[in-house]
């Protein structure tokens, strides 16, 4: 009970922050409306007993990355109202048709066939298989997922020296 | 106990906001966010299969794509701040110098 | 609590190229030494890498004869070493020691940024090979982000050359929306099987039937556009020739192969091992991209000025050929066209690197009037690689066309090998440009010197060319060996 | 011994490609040297060859096995003529080529690497082996025209390549389709022509595939209305190009009709007589009429080609033995007529520079010798009995009456044509007083030209007296073809004579 | 003997190659002699193994040489029988005469040698023609002999209006030897060999009537190409460009004779098929007719004699075709001597009026050349069929044979009888306006008498022209006996029997000729004004035939130039426009599509990510489509 009422209301948030940061003119609105749904898609995780990643997505997203989204914003000094002259015709009358073919093809399946999104869903819950406590998670992650967790190092190393690559001035550079 | 179908229909629905946000923003900024969100709804949808299904690999991912995305975000910013620094701008529409 | 089950020789050639990164990256903070030197320590990883792919090679040969498979998987199911997954891995090594040797002159150029370049080369290198080799999709997705970021880095990486940001910023804007794409079919067939790793997506729909399989078709849709992108097969062909164009020149042969490597090797090996079971309702789909890409290329190529473009444009016409390879469902088929395609597509643009200088802007085809006078080397090579694209025999090119053709006639789609010849013939005619351009029309610009390692590239691709061209067993027998588990 | 035909010119090849450019000298000399070789060894091949059915010398190396496809070589009577044309045309037409003074080493080499393409062409028993030689010839033709070539050389070259790949293109797709046809009947894959000849094909497929290969061989002969890359490419090339184009490339074509549409798909070549004559008879009475108009000596062979080659292809579908023997015997007419004209007309061109019929006259007067010649073969192409033109035409008309008596009526006026135009042009170029300042200084045939036209003329005449050198060698073989397609259809070759057969001689159905 | 009996075409044709590569070295007359021996030799051959025959008794035979072209029965083998030695004797005989005659015409012709070359080269494929056992080889020599004839008619090859005969004779002969061919083809299918033998044996057995008829129509159109007859007659009036000998040889002793040849050759298929005989009847009285009014107003002496050979040819037509095969053969040799002579003849005078051709021109030559008068006198009453000269003996008989052959036959004799006055009547015209009269040269004309190399073989012709029609007399038919075992088993047709008959026919036909010759005796005994009167009078007509009733022009309007024009559009009107302007067109489809889609690639990533997007729900609504 209190479960569906949390989800209809985050469902909400979350949709209405996407929202935002699609349609509001001003890139920091647009920040704004991302924070929102990053935390209410942490709170459908909690919901879903996915408390680390939950609290990951806060620390990570929210802390750092859009931090960062909003330093480079104020950075590059873009935090004024975008225009919205389309100097592409075609483009909206594009967005506006494959938006409503996506709610076409959707609403036929919702409606015509017996779409169902979890096919292979179990009829019985265990919570406890799902639990996702530091535990529960770290477990796997050190030791079937392994070798991907060593894989993100990689993945970090480019960040790294890709951001220094491309951004970092030194001297005797061009 | 919400059905989880409609937690992945919640994700599909930001899935194809954070798309047609691609469309529509010509700021490279924001066009970046609408690819967190498409991230964001991946996720949503990994977590709520993984539950329903009685199967923790879910989240193990979700925490991969986390990082990805991460990742992604450092060297886009990266990108996007070299081009400033030269162009003075952030709109992608005033980068379309190649085409045809 | 069980512990990793870790297997140093699975991954024994990426841990080489990772290292070989690491170590230039360290290197160049501590002693600030010569791009040759890092040069050579690049080499030396990828040395070290190709060995060991050799090693893992014969060992999963063995294993494979031997018919314990179980040996062939890794890391609890993370990663497989079969010879599919080697031959990939080998022939992204080779596509990175060719691409670096031609585009050595752009990393000097790069100055001290050298360093980050090369590391982000390998480190690219490793996560493709961690790609091709992955069995687990998540891994995949994984490795495929270590690779394209790495790219897109490397494609922002010149200073010299406004196109390049551009460049950078579309190749990591529309490659991120691609990623997000294919990531979100991953979950979705996670959520349509329970399943994570090919293998056992693969025997989880062959051994249940599944009442409403919605979902996992638009999974496998969504996986098909996002590797799509990265092949650059139409319609989501559309950032290669910006990208082809803007990127430095000394690098765009080597973004180009091993995307288009990785891409494919993932592509298929989902394809044909994942979800074959749904192959009746993708098989169509693939042969319509495949049409699309093929008439679609060619024809764009036709119209284009700037011979990066023209390349790009053939490259989405060859990603078309490949998927009828595809849609002929057998691997050894794009397994080849894929190596030889990839060897060419290096060298063509090794020698665009040398005509339009390694970071040069311009491409644009009057700079090739007259090249046979100017650098018989460079025109020669580039008119035998051209040819081999083009397909015509007793070059590679021929063959591997001649492979995936019968593979699709063979598979039932006649239909698709007629459009593809007939499009194959279209393509004669912008290869043939060029060549008209260097042979027939005299032109006395200044004469191009090319240094020794291009030599090297060059001689390697057209001797491949003709050799594979020649004598395809010499390739072919060694795919036959390299099926995926 | 026929790996040692084909790798001779291209191991000649890359002998010269390894000596410096700058030693331009020697190029040209050393090639025509080499190009003896070959020669020989294809003089000892028709010295050899046992005038009985069946392929002699063959080779059957094993190439990739998986698939089927081998180094399959073997020679017959229907090839052996093309491969000793092919090796004596080539050191003609070098030795014609001492006016190519820009690159000659590529020059040679292109030639030499078109040989070995060609002979592979004619001596592959292996469809993927002979596809593989079939396309590969393109490349060193089109670099012939297109470096070496005239005014609209790109243009030239750029037709002929991109249009002859169209047509091999889709018999390509025919050739996997058959080698498809083949595993599924038998299980494993095979490309050998003796193996593919074996496939039960429904009649519908057989036809498509009939088409495709007719559709590449039509483009290449070239059949009406396929036929306009030719004298693009003719018009452009330099002389050894048109020579070897006319002499030998073309051949491919009507060589291909008669070798593998007619023992690949006999169902459908038999219904597909009536089409294919009516083609080449259009060709024939087309290219006459066209020929006789054209104001460029070079365009009004190659037109002439047209309608000679529509000969070729009226006996080759007109199923009988007459018309089969002249087919193959008139392959190499037109190819000593022909060639030996362009190289008349490429002498001509090295004096004067024009190949203008207008910018001509009176020349019989200042170079009698060289109008000597033109006018001997003007005649062999004419048809005049006693040269060998008359031996190929005659018999293909007379053969193709039994089968296809209307269209062997039409196509025997197209020798009335050929007459006209020929002569009309004989007479501008050398007939009335030399009135031109230009052509009143020219000097006649030097020994090397006449050394080169020497051979032509005198095969030319000696087929025209005693075709028998030919015929006792081809005969077995056209006869076998003519065996396979009455076993494997319900098709009868008329016999001359019978008395049943008087008026109902075939029809045209 | 009979297996040397090559040697007859071999000697001449070694000749000729001999000449053609050391005639240069060997110079005048040198070359010539040589060629006259060469011919001559091959005359002395043939008549030496020819003499079995004429003491009767001897078998014809059949020699093969090798087989030609096996597969459609052709093959190269010699047929020496009567007909074929008397064809052989004919030419080599007159050849050699004329050969000698040219060493003194073609005096100082820079190109001696060569003119004996193509000369005796002529000799050989004339002999291929008549010596042929198979059609094929018949066809060989028929064809080389067209070669021949163009080389030699346009011998003077710098002088356009030459080349342009020449290359219309051959192009004439060609359509002439389209009909030709089909014939041939429609004999080997129906026989499955061309050889003689094979197809007269057979004959009977295996021909239908239709196909009889069809192949003799096809010969007939083949022959009348070759022996210029009614259509296909125009190239033989232009053909007098060449030398004079050679149309003294070729053009009216041997070669336009062919026809009348073949035809008799071929009696075995006619005898079959009397429908085409009848037409090769008719078309003779027809050519014969319309050449002689045509040859009545010609001013060019060679122009009167080529219209007259014209004329003549189409009696032999006539007789042939009324199956009086032997006439036929009679009057052609008859006519190879006196139509000989009178070439001859006019090139000697010709030569001695300086190249002078326009009879206008001339007149009052007797007392000059005394000679060459006299021999063309008696050539004229010969041929104007006056009793005992051979003329008379062969055209009288083939007149007595039509009118026996009755029917649509005896209006066929009647043209023959005003074609016979006709005859007479231009010939003795000519012979008047050359020899009698007021002398009407151009100034500085200074005839000569022609060199005894040109006078011998004049006076040998004339006196055959005078016995030679004793050969064949109502009283003694020899050369038909001679000629009897070749036409075995055909039905031929004679003249009426007895002497009345024959004496009422011959009364008649000489009565024509004498009316004829002395009409225009008369006629142009008197000064130029008088006859220059008599023949303004005769307008328009007289115009009419001088200018050969403009046949030349009509064809050129009818058939050359819509020809030029019909070749004029395919060409530049529908092979480069249509047909090349389609390949393009198809090439240029593609580069224009890919111009068309270019701004498809408009270089913003909204787009790019659009059409992604697009692409992405295109295949999954695709898969869901098909999935579902």
């Amino acid at each position: 009970m209190v479960e569906s009422l949390v989800f209809v209301l985050m469902a909400i948030a979350a949709i209405a922050g996407a929202v935002t940061v699609v349609v509001a003119r001003n890139p920091v609105y647009s920040a704004i409306g991302l924070l929102g749904t990053l935390f209410s898609v942490a709170v459908l995780y909690v919901l879903q007993l996915a408390h680390f990643v939950a609290a990951v997505q806060i620390i990570v997203y929210a802390g750092a990355v859009l931090t960062l989204f909003l330093f480079v914003i104020m950075l590059i000094g873009v935090d004024k109202d975008e225009t919205r002259e389309e100097n592409l015709p075609l483009q909206r009358k594009a967005v506006i048709g494959l938006g409503s073919v996506i709610v076409l093809v959707a609403s036929g399946l919702a409606l015509l066939t017996d779409f169902q999104w979890i096919p292979a869903a179990s009829n019985a819950l265990i919570p406890e298989a799902t639990n996702g406590t530091i535990e529960a998670i770290a477990e796997p992650l050190f030791t079937t997922w392994v070798l991907a967790f060593e894989a993100t190092a990689l993945l970090l190393t480019i960040a790294a020296a890709g951001a220094i690559a491309l951004a970092h001035y030194r001297k005797r550079d061009d | 106990m919400v059905d989880p179908g409609l937690y992945m229909t919640v994700a599909a629905v930001l899935f194809f906001i954070g798309a047609l946000g691609m469309l529509t923003r010509r700021n490279a900024l924001v066009m970046f966010m609408c690819i967190e969100l498409m991230l964001n709804a991946v996720n949503l949808t990994l977590i709520s299969a993984g539950r329903a299904m009685n199967d923790l690999n879910g989240q193990v991912a979700v925490f991969f794509i986390l990082v990805v995305a991460a990742a992604e975000v450092v060297v886009g910013l990266a990108i996007i701040v070299a081009i400033f620094r030269r162009r003075s701008t952030a709109s992608v529409d005033e980068l379309n110098e190649m085409r045809g | 609590m069980q512990t990793p089950d870790v297997n140093w020789l699975a991954i024994g050639p990426d841990l080489a190229l990772a290292l070989a990164a690491a170590i230039i990256l360290l290197v160049e903070v501590q002693w600030k030494p010569l791009t040759r030197t890092l040069g050579f320590i690049a080499a030396g990883g990828l040395f070290v890498a190709s060995g060991l792919a050799v090693v893992q090679w014969f060992f999963a040969v063995d294993a494979a004869s031997a018919g314990s498979f179980s040996e062939l998987s890794a890391f609890s199911g993370m990663i497989l070493m079969d010879g599919y997954a080697i031959f990939g891995r080998f022939a992204l090594l080779v596509v990175t020691a060719l691409g670096v040797g031609s585009g050595w002159q752009f990393f000097k150029d790069l100055g001290r940024r050298g360093a980050e370049g090369l590391a982000l080369v390998l480190l690219a290198t490793t996560g493709f090979s961690l790609m091709v080799s992955s069995n687990n999709l998540i891994m995949l997705f994984l490795g495929l982000e270590v690779g394209s970021i790495a790219l897109y880095v490397l494609a922002g990486l010149t200073r010299q050359d406004k196109k390049a940001d551009e460049a950078a910023i579309k190749y990591f804007l529309m490659g991120s929306f691609a990623s997000a794409i294919f990531v979100y079919g991953v979950a979705l067939l996670y959520a349509g099987t329970r399943q994570l790793t090919i293998l056992g997506i693969g025997d989880f729909l062959s051994s249940f039937i599944v009442g409403s399989p919605g979902v996992i078709l638009i999974g496998i849709g969504l996986v098909v556009v996002g590797l799509g992108f990265k092949v650059s097969a139409a319609p989501f062909h559309t950032w290669a020739p910006d990208v082809y164009e803007g990127a430095p020149a000394g690098i765009v042969g080597y973004l180009a192969g091993v995307a288009k490597i990785a891409g494919f090797a993932a592509l298929a090996r989902i394809l044909l091992t994942a979800v074959d079971d749904f192959a009746w309702s993708f098989l169509p789909v693939i042969a319509a991209i495949a049409v699309l890409s093929m008439l679609l290329g060619s024809i764009m190529a036709l119209v284009q000025s700037d011979v990066r473009r023209m390349l790009a444009y053939s490259g989405v016409a060859h990603a078309g050929f490949i998927l009828t390879g595809v849609a002929g469902f057998s691997a050894d088929g794009i397994l080849f066209y894929l190596a030889v395609y990839a060897v060419q597509l290096v060298g063509a643009f090794a020698v665009v690197a040398m005509v339009s200088g390694s970071s040069g802007s311009s491409s644009d085809i009057g700079l090739y009037r007259g090249l046979s006078r100017r650098s018989p080397v460079l025109a020669g090579s580039l008119t035998v690689l051209l040819l081999g694209m083009a397909g015509l025999p007793l070059t590679s090119g021929f063959v591997a066309k001649f492979g995936v053709f019968a593979d699709a006639w063979f598979n039932g789609y006649e239909w698709l090998v007629v459009v593809a010849v007939i499009a194959s013939v279209i393509a004669f005619a912008f290869y043939l440009r060029i060549i008209v351009i260097m042979y027939m029309e005299d032109d006395e610009a200044e004469v191009i010197a090319v240094p020794g390692t291009v030599r090297w590239v060059l001689g390697i691709a057209v001797v491949a060319t003709l050799i594979w061209g020649i004598l395809p067993g010499t390739l072919l027998n060694i795919v036959a060996d390299a099926l995926p588990l | 011994m026929l790996t040692a035909l084909i790798l001779a010119p291209a191991v000649a090849a890359i002998v010269i490609a390894l000596i410096p450019s700058k030693r331009r000298e020697v190029h040209l000399p050393l090639g025509i040297a080499l190009s003896i070789v070959p020669l020989g060894l294809a003089g000892y091949l028709f010295w050899v060859f046992e005038p009985l059915p069946g392929y002699q010398h063959t080779i059957d190396a094993v190439w990739y096995e998986p698939w089927g496809i081998g180094w399959t070589l073997g020679v017959d009577g229907i090839s052996l003529p093309m491969v000793v044309l092919t090796a004596l045309l080539i050191p003609i037409a070098l030795g014609a080529s001492t006016s190519i003074t820009k690159r000659t080493k590529e020059f040679v080499v292109f030639t030499l690497l078109l040989e070995a393409g060609m002979l592979g062409a004619f001596l592959a028993l292996d469809l993927f082996l002979f596809f593989v030689f079939f396309e590969a010839i393109l490349i060193p033709m089109y670099f012939i025209i297109g470096i070496w070539g005239g005014e609209r050389r790109i243009y030239a070259s750029v037709k002929f390549f991109i249009y002859t790949a169209l047509g091999s293109a889709l018999m390509l797709a025919a050739i996997i389709g058959l080698a498809f046809s083949y595993s599924s009947e038998f299980g494993s894959t095979s490309f050998a022509l003796a193996d593919l000849m074996e496939v039960t094909l429904d009649s519908g497929t057989e036809r498509w595939f009939f088409a495709a290969f007719a559709l590449a061989f039509a483009i290449k002969v070239p059949l009406f209305p396929l036929h306009t890359w030719l004298p693009d490419a003719h018009v452009e090339a330099p002389t050894a190009g048109s020579v070897l184009l006319a002499a030998v490339l073309l051949k491919l074509g009507t060589y291909g009709l008669l070798r593998f549409n007619l023992a690949l798909f006999p169902e459908a070549s038999v219904d597909a007589v009536p089409i294919m004559g009516v083609i080449a008879v259009i060709g024939i009475i087309y290219g006459a009429v066209v020929a006789i108009v054209q104001p460029d000596l070079k365009k009004l062979v190659a037109y002439s080609s047209v309608s000679h080659l529509g000969f070729i292809v009226l006996g080759t579908f007109a199923l009988t033995s007459g018309g089969l023997q002249g087919a193959v015997i008139q392959n190499v007419n037109h190819g000593l007529t022909t060639g030996a004209l362009f190289l008349l007309v490429g002498m001509l061109y090295d004096r004067r520079h024009t190949k203008a019929i207008a910018d001509f006259g009176g020349l019989q007067k200042v170079m009698p010798v060289f109008a000597g010649f033109f006018l001997f073969m003007t005649f062999a192409s004419i048809g005049l009995p006693g040269l060998n033109g008359f031996v190929g035409e005659f018999l293909v008309l007379v053969g193709s009456y039994a089968t296809l008596p209307v269209l062997a009526i039409i196509a025997s006026f197209g020798v009335v044509l050929a007459a006209i135009y020929l002569l009309w042009a004989y007479e501008r170029v050398f007939t009335g007083e030399p009135d031109k300042e230009e052509n009143k200084v020219l000097h006649d045939l030097s020994p090397r030209e006449i050394g080169l036209l020497a051979p032509l003329a005198i095969l030319v005449l000696v087929i025209g007296l005693y075709p028998a050198v030919l015929l006792d060698k081809i005969g077995p073989s056209t006869e076998a073809v003519l065996d396979h397609i009455e076993s494997s259809t319900d098709y009868v070759t008329p016999e001359p004579g019978r008395l049943d057969n008087v008026f109902t001689a075939g029809g045209d159905s | 003997m009979i297996d040397f009996i090559w040697l007859i075409i071999a000697l001449p044709l070694l000749a000729a190659v001999v000449l053609h590569f050391v005639g240069r070295f060997l110079g005048e007359p040198l070359s010539g002699w040589l060629a006259s021996a060469a011919i001559g030799a091959s005359f002395v051959f043939a008549l030496v193994a020819a003499l079995p025959f004429i003491d009767g008794g001897a078998e014809a035979s059949t020699v093969l040489l090798w087989e030609w072209m096996p597969a459609i029965g052709a093959s190269l083998e010699i047929q020496w029988d009567p007909l074929s030695a008397l064809m052989t004797l004919v030419v080599t005989g007159v050849g050699f005469l004329i050969h000698v005659f040219a060493i003194g015409y073609m005096h100082g012709d820079e190109r001696f040698a060569r003119f004996f070359t193509n000369l005796n080269l002529f000799a050989a494929s004339m002999l291929t023609l008549v010596l042929a056992g198979n059609y094929a080889m018949l066809f060989l020599g028929w064809e080389l002999v067209g070669l021949c004839s163009y080389l030699l008619i346009g011998f003077w090859f710098t002088r356009p209006s030459a080349s342009a005969a020449a290359k219309k004779a051959f192009v004439v002969n060609r359509i002439g030897d389209f009909g030709f061919m089909i014939a041939l083809m429609l004999v080997f299918t129906s026989f499955g060999t061309l050889s003689y033998a094979g197809v007269f044996e057979r004959a009977p057995e295996v021909l239908t009537t239709g196909t009889a008829t069809a192949i003799g129509l096809l010969l007939l159109v083949g022959a009348a190409g070759k022996s210029a007859q009614v259509p296909l007659y125009v190239w033989l009036p232009d053909a007098m460009e060449g030398p004079t000998p050679v149309s003294a040889l070729i053009h009216a002793a041997t070669m336009v004779t062919a026809g009348v040849y073949v035809i008799a050759r071929s009696a075995a298929i006619f005898d079959l098929a009397p429908a085409a005989s009848t037409t090769v009847a008719t078309v003779g009285a027809i050519t014969a007719l319309w050449a002689a009014t045509i040859a009545l107003a010609q001013r060019d002496i060679k122009k009167v004699l080529a219209y007259s050979t014209v004329s003549q040819l189409g009696y032999m037509f006539l007789a042939v075709g009324s199956t009086a095969y032997v006439a036929g053969i009679f009057h052609l040799m008859t006519h190879a001597f006196f139509k000989a002579l009178l070439f001859l003849g006019a090139g000697a005078v010709i030569h001695a009026m300086n190249d002078e051709q326009d009879m206008h021109k001339m007149g009052g030559l007797f007392k000059r050349m005394p000679v060459t008068a006299i021999t063309m006198g008696i050539a004229t009453l010969a041929i104007a069929g006056i009793p005992p000269l051979a003329g008379f003996w062969s055209k009288d008989e083939i007149l007595a044979s039509s009118f026996a052959r009755g029917g649509w036959f005896s209006v066929l004799f009647v043209v023959g009888l005003i074609t016979a006055l006709l005859t007479a009547f231009y010939m003795t015209r000519q012979w008047v306006l050359v020899f009698l009269g007021e002398p009407r040269w151009d100034e500085g004309v200074e005839p000569h008498r022609a060199p005894r190399v040109m006078g011998v073989p004049l006076i040998i012709l004339a006196g055959l022209s005078v016995v030679g029609g004793l050969v064949n007399t109502p009283f003694r038919y020899t050369l038909e006996h001679y000629l009897e075992p070749v036409f075995e088993g055909i039905s031929l047709q004679h003249p009426p029997e007895g002497i009345g008959m024959f004496l009422i026919l011959a009364g008649l036909s000489v009565f024509a000729g004498l009316v004829g010759a002395a009409a225009a005796f008369l006629t142009y005994r008197r000064p130029a004004g008088s006859w220059k009167r008599f023949e303004e009078g005769l307008q328009p007509l007289w115009g009419v035939w001088e200018d050969a009733y403009g046949v030349d022009d009509i064809y050129g309007r009818t058939l050359v130039a819509p020809g030029k024009r019909v070749a004029d559009v395919s060409a530049f009107g529908v092979d480069l426009p249509v047909i090349d302007g389609a390949v393009n067109g198809i090439a240029g489809l593609f580069i224009g599509l890919g111009q068309r889609l270019r701004p498809l690639q408009t270089g913003y990533v909204r787009n790019y990510a659009a059409l992604l997007f697009a692409g992405a729900i295109v295949v999954v609504a695709w898969l869901l489509a098909g999935g579902l």
